[in-house]
């Protein structure tokens, strides 16, 4: 761990990374545009130079270099003695500062990007309050370069960072500069548009406003969000994210700094992924079978119900009680779900629910990878059941069972954010004469459920995922379930007969007396502002 | 003894390019002789004989190659023929003229620095150069000066030479090994410096064409006849180029330490102004470097200089040392261009700003936004609608650009930062006399017409920016241009 | 109704010939009605007890009718105290604004909340009307009358509701009641507003009890009779009122009167900046408008009380014939005291306008650091006076009174503790700001 | 701010008539009952509202008063709002509610599919009209605003346009139509030159 002194304060850092780095962890606010700790280091935004002391080769001594130093690209050796608050370091920055805006546009008001924008805080940081350019500026309309994203290019302050992002992470580089000095731009090819499964982090990426979201365009502004530490349930890498959410529901999903999973990125997936939560179609009340067609009924009715067909020997079947836990379910409700359904049949037979996967699992050059498995808890769910023991089953070995009409009585989970029920599941599980959907929308099985409860969204519930390498990670609540209905751990713990409120922790803590894995969990630390 | 032209010796000689003729004239005779030696023993010869780069910064060559790590595998060495100083042309006369000069430059320089891979980077627009270096590489390997096992010695050298697209940023040394790379020729950040992790990520070094021409002429004429000429701190013989009204415009050899004046007026250079002009200013380094002032009095005559007073500059001596007395940043390329009495500096100062504002790579913010504005600054005041204040802004602009080091990749904010300051402080009242002369309000109604917003500023009601830095005063009036 | 239908009705009403010619007519065909009538009623005039049941429903009707005229009043006085017109908009002068106010009252919407405890949220508005008025029943409005029709030697009416021989007592035990209400509202309206309203009416009522029963009892030691009507004819024959005799007494009992009225500025528990409306805040229509008679009820009562006890009642100096029973002097009597039951409300109008409102702990340290500790020394010093036989005598008593004041002035000066009692002398807090 | 700038101001020690408090109460009456029979000035303070009104009298200054709002107009006719969301986040009652889209118009990005502002909401205090960069938003003199359901005090955008289009004439829009997002704001002439004469 080197030791290097930045404003006459010592400063530890890891070895190996810039200056830069080590003064952003150390909270330091240094601007800067180009330097990203994932990307490569180009130093060309000028902003983050500073003074550093060095050897005077007339007199031997260790002085301030009579010159600047981009902090990006001066690895931090121990002992090295630097400073950024000389005069000529905030000269520089004030300077820069001022190029930077003669030909910005200043449309902040249209900007989405105002609020989180380097370019704004920089300027209010050590930026002039006026511009001296008084001949027109560039003006440059805006391109459509990919299916989601638009480029600014009067915006643009010409970081590079989304060109190295397509160039290093994704390897398929359909971003380059054109053009020289002030003509300089970001474009694509023709008919190349930027399109890859991680293009929505160059929007991320973007220190200012030039590249932006289509599907965030013009919603909110960002000072009226709100953000929720979450883990992404789109595949099973476990990917953190930050929900952006208000009043009116999710708005935006953004990375959440992760050093162990996604590091600064998220896939399109992952962003976009949340659209299921506002759905209109989903369920809104649990529904009881009167006859041939799903009846309103109310939640308090629902575990005394349910307890009583679920307790009910079979004379015939030695265990005819099921249930499937999804492996969107975070492990505290797959906890209370199994408990529940051994509590009153002890022989339950306990199923991991249908695993999605689409393709292959792809990686990228830098090590980026995205799981063709398609769901956040698999594993985490696994490692419930091999914990309960007793009888299990795999789906297909369930549906074949229940095929035969083995089971009486099953509570299935869904959850997923796309239709799941395909044809020889719904015929399998019409077999189960008591058959119980908590789902998020209507399906196949409405047909044939005895009761029909509605699940809440990820978004709406907190809990914990165990990611596809055994990650641990809790995530918080972002949203209020729908009106009218339960969160699903919630539910679950009422059906335990547990009094109060569901509080993910809480459960989780009763699990780690029996399950030493639970008593973990990997938070990621939060970046400062700018620390990227 | 009388100064021997050898750079330009074979100028004007018909069929000069040919192995024939540059044979008859001890041609390869220094690369023979180099290659007797042993690399480390030829590095400590063209240190002794101290030949100070040719390119512009004037690094010692032999300084530079003790650079490269002891332990290296793969050494690239580059010829940095991309000449794209303005009013420079001496490597492309020395190409034209003799280009076998340059090839053995090259296997020199390459057998010192145990390279085995040579790139010639080559101006684009050098179409017909490029057909006589070629022409003349294709003989030199025929005649076994390249290739395989050279002259017996055991040393194989392979020589290429590439051309550039026509950038004047790839004349820096790592922007042109960029674009030798294949990519966008930005220049490269520094540490690591090209000797370290230069071409291909391997030890490069790269030498200006005209620095290697001076190689075979201390090998075969030895170190001594080297340091006997030039001035103290700069040996040997330089090409210098004078453009602009002078008698006679062109490429011309002298020993370094040649004054300004007397490559304007000298019979054997200039020749003197057309028409009896007077000088008004000249660049004597190529535009980076630079302007001084030939408009005033003469030097006085007790020959003290000093810049600070009201004397003309031409007795600037153009070598690697006295050109800083004069405010300018370096010798440059030795090539003079010489701006006469009558011409409007407006159209100077525009001309300067929007080479550079062309020629910005468009990496570093100051540069990219910094030449751009002065640009437009530039062609507001020739438009005849400046203020005094642009001056301020463009002097101060110039600042933040370059003037302090490292806020840059590259050199060219320095480039582009020098001459247009110097420009304008050395020449600051007949700016002011030329926008004084405008049509009232002038800049206020283009400014307005063009950028509304903008007219709003405080900046243009009348409240002059503090003069940063000094002007050069002057305390006789200059006649106020016509 | 058309609009100008309304306008034009509107400035007729706006005329003052209108509005007290309509009043005038009123009135006649009142009198007129009653004069027709005389023949029924004559007998009931004869006896005490019909008689006092007339007197009980001609001074509830006139009582309740004032309570509206004050509140113009009210809003007039409020008005010329603040350079403002006040109410001019109903009719002449904005005399009709009382009817529209009742109209009002009567016709919005009667809003009784879910979360309410309803039995007591419908009763305490009632209790707490109820509770002002029960103190009516001791006022001797006019002394005594003798009818003409009535045999010479008959003994004459008395026009109080009730003379009760234990009338202090009476107005000791019916005055507390009206604490009731405002708590059951405060209670019952399960608003937390409401509640601190409630909470601070019930320490404010039973804190200004003492100072109130304190003063009374000096008026009681120098009367020596628990009868007001005896009270007041004391007065009118030595023609010494008792506000000569114990200035003090009286200042007590109008500090006490405001406070148990909840008039500024001790209106605590309905203070509106505050408590938005304190214990009515749940209230609308009819049930708030109780509140408000019964705010205004209790002004008149105890406004009559004070006239009774230390204003000489009935009587004015200089009035020939007040001794008389006959029907006129008791015209002139009610007249009289009517009067200065006016010039009581009027000055409670003023110092509600006047005055800011107490903080609580003010109100609080008012009470029992300076009133109830006065009443103390008066009652003790009068005690010593009644024992001396001097109790009628004006100049002990003023001397006492002089005394005491000037007693409490050295002790006001003493006391280093500014009025309005700012905390500056808390411990210093570091407020830099932790690293 | 540094500590000795800050004057401690000691409450005054009250004479012994003040700590009575009946002095005070006896002048607060005094002053209430010269008010009460002050016959003159309340004829010169009150105006009856309805037959009187300010702005007849010339004593309601229209240029500043704090109305209903209106959304002005460019000159082109379209509405001058870009849906920035300034005044938005400005309104401390939250009564502005802003639905943004892309702008059909080529100059434009942004402009408010939907604005509402809730008039029995707002207090009137101003604050959008100062966070507006386009000066879109203003409020105008119109103060007789009734209406008798709640939903129509909801002003929509065509509502607030038609206030535009009737009140034109009585505010004239401080600067004139800029499009370019409030740049020409009046800035302080110190801040003008940042780079110049430094203190070191």
């Amino acid at each position: 761990m080197p030791k290097i002194i930045i404003d006459g304060q010592t400063v530890e850092c890891r070895s190996g990374i810039p200056v830069l780095q080590a003064a952003l962890e150390a909270g330091l606010a240094v601007p800067h545009y180009c330097y990203h700790p994932g990307l490569s280091v180009v130093a060309s935004c000028r902003l983050c130079l500073m003074e550093m002391k060095m050897r005077d080769p007339k007199t031997g001594q260790m002085d301030w270099a009579p010159k600047l130093f981009p902090s990006c690209q001066t690895p931090v050796r121990d002992g090295l003695e630097v400073r950024f608050c000389s005069d000529p370091v905030r000269d520089n920055q004030q300077h820069v500062m001022e190029y930077y805006l003669l030909n910005h546009p200043l449309d902040c008001p249209v900007c989405d990007k105002a609020g989180e924008c380097y370019l704004q805080d920089y300027t209010e940081a050590s930026g002039p309050a006026t511009s001296r350019m008084v001949e027109d500026k560039t003006k440059n309309p805006k391109k459509d370069i990919g299916p989601h994203t638009l480029l600014y290019q009067d915006r643009c302050v010409l970081c590079s960072r989304c060109v190295r992002f397509c160039d290093e992470i994704t390897g398929s580089g359909e971003l380059a500069v054109v053009g020289r000095g002030s003509r300089c731009e970001i474009d694509v090819l023709p008919g190349q548009p930027l399109q890859n499964p991680l293009q929505g982090n160059v929007v991320d990426l973007c220190p200012v406003g030039a590249l932006l979201d289509k599907d965030f365009l013009f919603k909110q502004r960002v000072w009226l969000l709100r953000s929720a530490r979450s883990v992404s349930p789109a595949d099973s890498r476990g990917q953190t994210i930050w929900i952006d959410y208000n009043e009116a529901g999710i708005h935006r999903i953004r990375p959440r700094y992760n050093e162990k999973v996604n590091e600064w990125w998220i896939t399109d997936e992952a962003r976009f992924g949340w659209k299921h939560v506002h759905r209109r179609d989903r369920l809104r009340q649990p529904r009881i079978r009167q006859g041939t067609a799903l009846q309103p009924a109310r939640w308090e009715e629902l575990p005394a119900l349910l307890r009583t067909w679920f307790s009910q020997p079979s004379p015939t079947v030695p265990n005819p009680i099921a249930a499937i836990l999804s492996p969107m379910l975070t492990c505290e409700e797959a906890w209370l779900l199994a408990k529940f359904a051994r509590s009153l049949a002890p022989q339950a037979t306990l199923v991991l629910g249908h695993v999605p996967t689409v393709g292959q699992d792809q990686t990228y050059p830098k090590g980026f990878t995205i799981k063709a498995e398609k769901c956040p808890n698999r594993r985490g769910v696994e490692t419930i059941l091999q914990h309960l023991g007793g009888p299990t089953a795999s789906f297909q070995e369930f549906l074949g069972q229940a095929v035969e009409g083995r089971f009486r009585a099953a509570y299935v989970t869904g959850g997923y954010p796309n239709a799941w029920v395909m044809d020889p599941i719904a015929t399998a599980l019409a077999k189960i004469p008591f058959l119980v959907v908590h789902d998020l929308f209507p399906s196949a099985l409405d047909a044939v459920a005895a009761v029909q409860i509605p699940g809440s969204a990820w978004a709406e519930r907190e809990g914990t995922f165990m990611n596809c390498d055994g990650l641990l990670q809790p995530f918080e609540r972002a949203l209020p379930p729908l009106e009218g209905v339960k969160a699903d751990g919630q539910f679950f713990s009422e059906l335990l007969g547990q009094p109060g409120l569901f509080r993910a922790r809480t459960v989780r803590e009763t699990m780690a007396a029996e399950l030493p894995q639970f008593s973990e969990v990997f938070i990621p630390r939060d970046l400062p502002k700018h620390a990227h | 003894m009388p100064f021997e032209r050898v750079l330009m010796r074979h100028v004007g000689v018909p069929n000069s390019t040919s192995l024939a003729v540059y044979k008859a004239d001890d041609g390869y005779a220094g690369a023979a002789r180099a290659l007797k030696m042993t690399p480390d023993d030829l590095v400590e010869f063209v240190k002794k004989a101290n030949l100070r780069g040719r390119g512009g910064a004037g690094f010692p060559a032999g300084v530079k190659w003790t650079f490269l790590p002891k332990d290296r595998t793969v050494t690239y060495l580059c010829v940095n023929a991309d000449e794209s100083e303005p009013p420079t042309f001496c490597n492309r006369v020395l190409i034209d003229s003799d280009p076998h000069m340059l090839l053995e430059g090259v296997l020199i320089a390459a057998y010192a620095t145990r390279t085995t891979v040579a790139y010639i980077y080559m101006r684009g627009e050098f179409c017909a150069q490029f057909h006589i270096l070629q022409r003349a590489l294709d003989e030199a390997y025929a005649a076994g000066y390249f290739g395989r096992n050279i002259l017996g010695s055991g040393y194989s050298l392979e020589c290429y030479i590439h051309r550039g697209a026509g950038a004047y940023v790839c004349g820096e040394e790592t922007g042109l090994i960029e674009s030798l790379e294949g990519k966008r020729g930005w220049p490269r950040i520094k540490p690591p410096f090209p000797a370290i992790e230069g071409l291909f990520r391997k030890p490069t070094v790269v030498n200006n064409v005209e620095t290697l021409a001076c190689l075979p002429h201390i090998l075969t004429r030895g170190v001594d006849w080297w340091l006997s000429i030039g001035t103290a701190n700069s040996k040997g013989p330089k090409m210098y180029c004078i453009s602009g009204p002078v008698n006679r415009p062109g490429c011309y050899e002298a020993p370094l330490g040649l004054s300004c004046r007397e490559l304007i007026y000298g019979a054997d250079f200039g020749g003197g102004m057309c028409d009896g002009k007077k000088v008004k200013a000249v660049f004597p380094g190529g535009l980076s470097m630079g302007a001084l002032r030939g408009d005033m009095f003469p030097k006085p005559p007790d020959g003290k200089v000093d810049p600070r007073q009201d004397h003309d500059e031409l007795d600037c001596i153009l070598d690697f040392d006295d050109v800083r007395k004069y405010d300018l940043l370096g010798l440059g390329t030795a090539a003079a261009v010489v701006i006469p009495e009558d011409a409007d500096l407006r159209d100077t100062l525009l001309n300067v700003t929007r080479f550079y504002s062309q020629e910005s790579c468009g990496q570093c913010t100051q540069c990219r936004e910094g030449t751009a504005w002065m640009q437009k600054i530039a062609e507001r005041i020739r438009a005849g609608a400046g203020r005094p204040v642009d001056l301020d802004i463009i002097v101060e602009a110039t600042r933040n650009m370059g003037m302090m080091p490292g806020l840059s990749i590259c050199g060219l904010p320095d480039g582009a930062a020098w001459p247009i300051r110097t420009l304008i402080q050395k020449f600051r009242r007949e700016f002011e006399q030329r926008i004084a002369a405008q049509a009232p309000g002038a800049a206020e109604s283009l400014i307005r017409r063009t950028n509304a917003a903008a007219y709003e500023l405080p900046v243009l009601h009348g409240r002059a920016v503090q003069p940063v830095g000094g002007t050069y005063a002057t305390p006789v009036d200059v006649a106020p241009p016509p | 109704m058309t609009d100008p239908t309304i306008k034009r009705i509107e400035t007729l009403l706006r005329k003052p010939g209108v509005i007290f010619g309509a009043g005038a007519a009123i009135l006649l065909l009142v009198t007129a009605l009653l004069a027709l009538a005389f023949p029924l009623y004559k007998p009931l005039l004869s006896a005490q007890f019909p008689f006092s049941m007339i007197v009980l429903a001609v001074m509830l009707a006139l009582i309740l009718s004032a309570t509206a005229v004050c509140i113009l009043a009210e809003r007039k006085i409020a008005g010329f105290t603040q350079d403002r017109y006040g109410p001019n908009r109903v009719g002449f002068w904005g005399l009709l604004q009382p009817l529209a106010d009742g109209l009002k009252f009567l016709l919005k919407e009667d809003i009784i909340p879910r979360h309410v405890d309803k039995p007591l949220f419908l009763l305490a508005p009632a209790l707490a009307l109820a509770a002002s008025l029960l103190g009516f029943a001791i006022i001797p409005w006019a002394g005594q009358v003798r009818w003409p029709w009535m045999p010479p030697d008959a003994p004459p009416l008395s026009t109080q509701v009730a003379n009760l021989n234990v009338g202090f007592l009476y107005l000791l035990a019916v005055g507390s009641l009206s604490v009731y209400g405002v708590v059951l509202a405060g209670y019952a309206s399960n608003n937390k507003y409401a509640f601190y309203g409630g909470m601070r009416a019930a320490a404010q009522i039973i804190s200004y009890e003492l100072p109130l029963g304190l003063g009374l009892l000096v008026v009681l030691l120098v009367s020596g009779t628990l009868q007001l009507d005896q009270i007041v004819q004391q007065q009118a024959a030595t023609g010494v009122w008792n506000i000569f005799l114990h200035p003090v007494a009286f200042f007590l009992v109008l500090v006490s009167a405001l406070a148990e009225a909840n008039r500024a500025p001790f209106d605590l528990p309905e203070a509106e900046q505050e408590l938005v409306g304190g214990y009515h805040t749940e209230y609308s229509a009819m049930k708030f408008a109780m509140f408000f008679l019964g705010e205004y009820v209790h002004m008149i009562t105890s406004s009559a009380l004070m006239v009774a006890l230390f204003f000489g009642g009935w009587h004015v100096w200089g009035l020939p014939g007040l001794e008389n029973v006959t029907w006129w002097a008791m015209l002139v009597k009610l007249v009289a005291y009517l009067t200065k039951v006016a010039l009581f409300i009027a000055l409670f109008m003023l110092v509600r306008w006047t005055l800011p409102r107490f903080r609580f702990d003010q109100l609080m340290r008012v009470a029992w650091q300076s009133l109830v500790p006065i009443g103390v020394a008066l009652l003790a010093a009068t005690a010593v006076l009644t024992y001396l036989g001097w109790q009628h005598n004006v100049w002990a008593s003023l001397a006492a009174n002089l005394l005491l004041l000037v007693v409490l002035l050295r002790s006001a000066a003493r006391s280093k503790r500014p009025v309005t009692a700012r905390q500056d002398d808390l411990p210093e807090v570091d407020v830099r700001p932790t690293a | 701010m540094r500590d000795d700038d800050i004057i401690v101001l000691k409450e005054p020690e009250l004479t012994a008539a003040e700590r009575l408090y009946l002095p005070q109460i006896l002048d607060g009456l005094k002053t209430t009952l010269r008010h009460m029979f002050d016959l003159q000035r309340r004829r010169a303070v009150v105006h009856q509202y309805p037959e009187q009104k300010r702005e007849d009298t010339g004593e309601l200054r229209t240029a500043n008063y704090h109305g209903v709002h209106r959304l002005n107009k460019d000159p082109d006719g379209r509405v001058a709002c870009v849906a920035c969301f300034m005044c938005s986040t400005a309104c401390p009652a939250h009564c502005i509610h802003i639905e943004a889209g892309e702008s059909p118009w080529p100059d434009r990005e942004k402009y408010p599919v939907k604005f509402d502002i809730d008039e029995l909401r707002c207090i009137y205090c101003g604050m959008c009209e100062e966070a507006c960069p386009v000066d879109a938003i203003e409020l105008t003199p119109l103060y007789e605003l009734v209406s008798c359901t709640r939903e129509e005090l909801i002003l929509d955008k065509e509502k607030l346009l038609q206030v535009y289009e009737e009140t034109k004439a009585v505010k004239p829009r401080k600067n004139p139509p800029v499009t370019d997002y409030g740049l020409t704001g009046r800035q302080s002439l110190d801040v003008a030159q940042p780079n110049v004469e430094r203190k070191v």
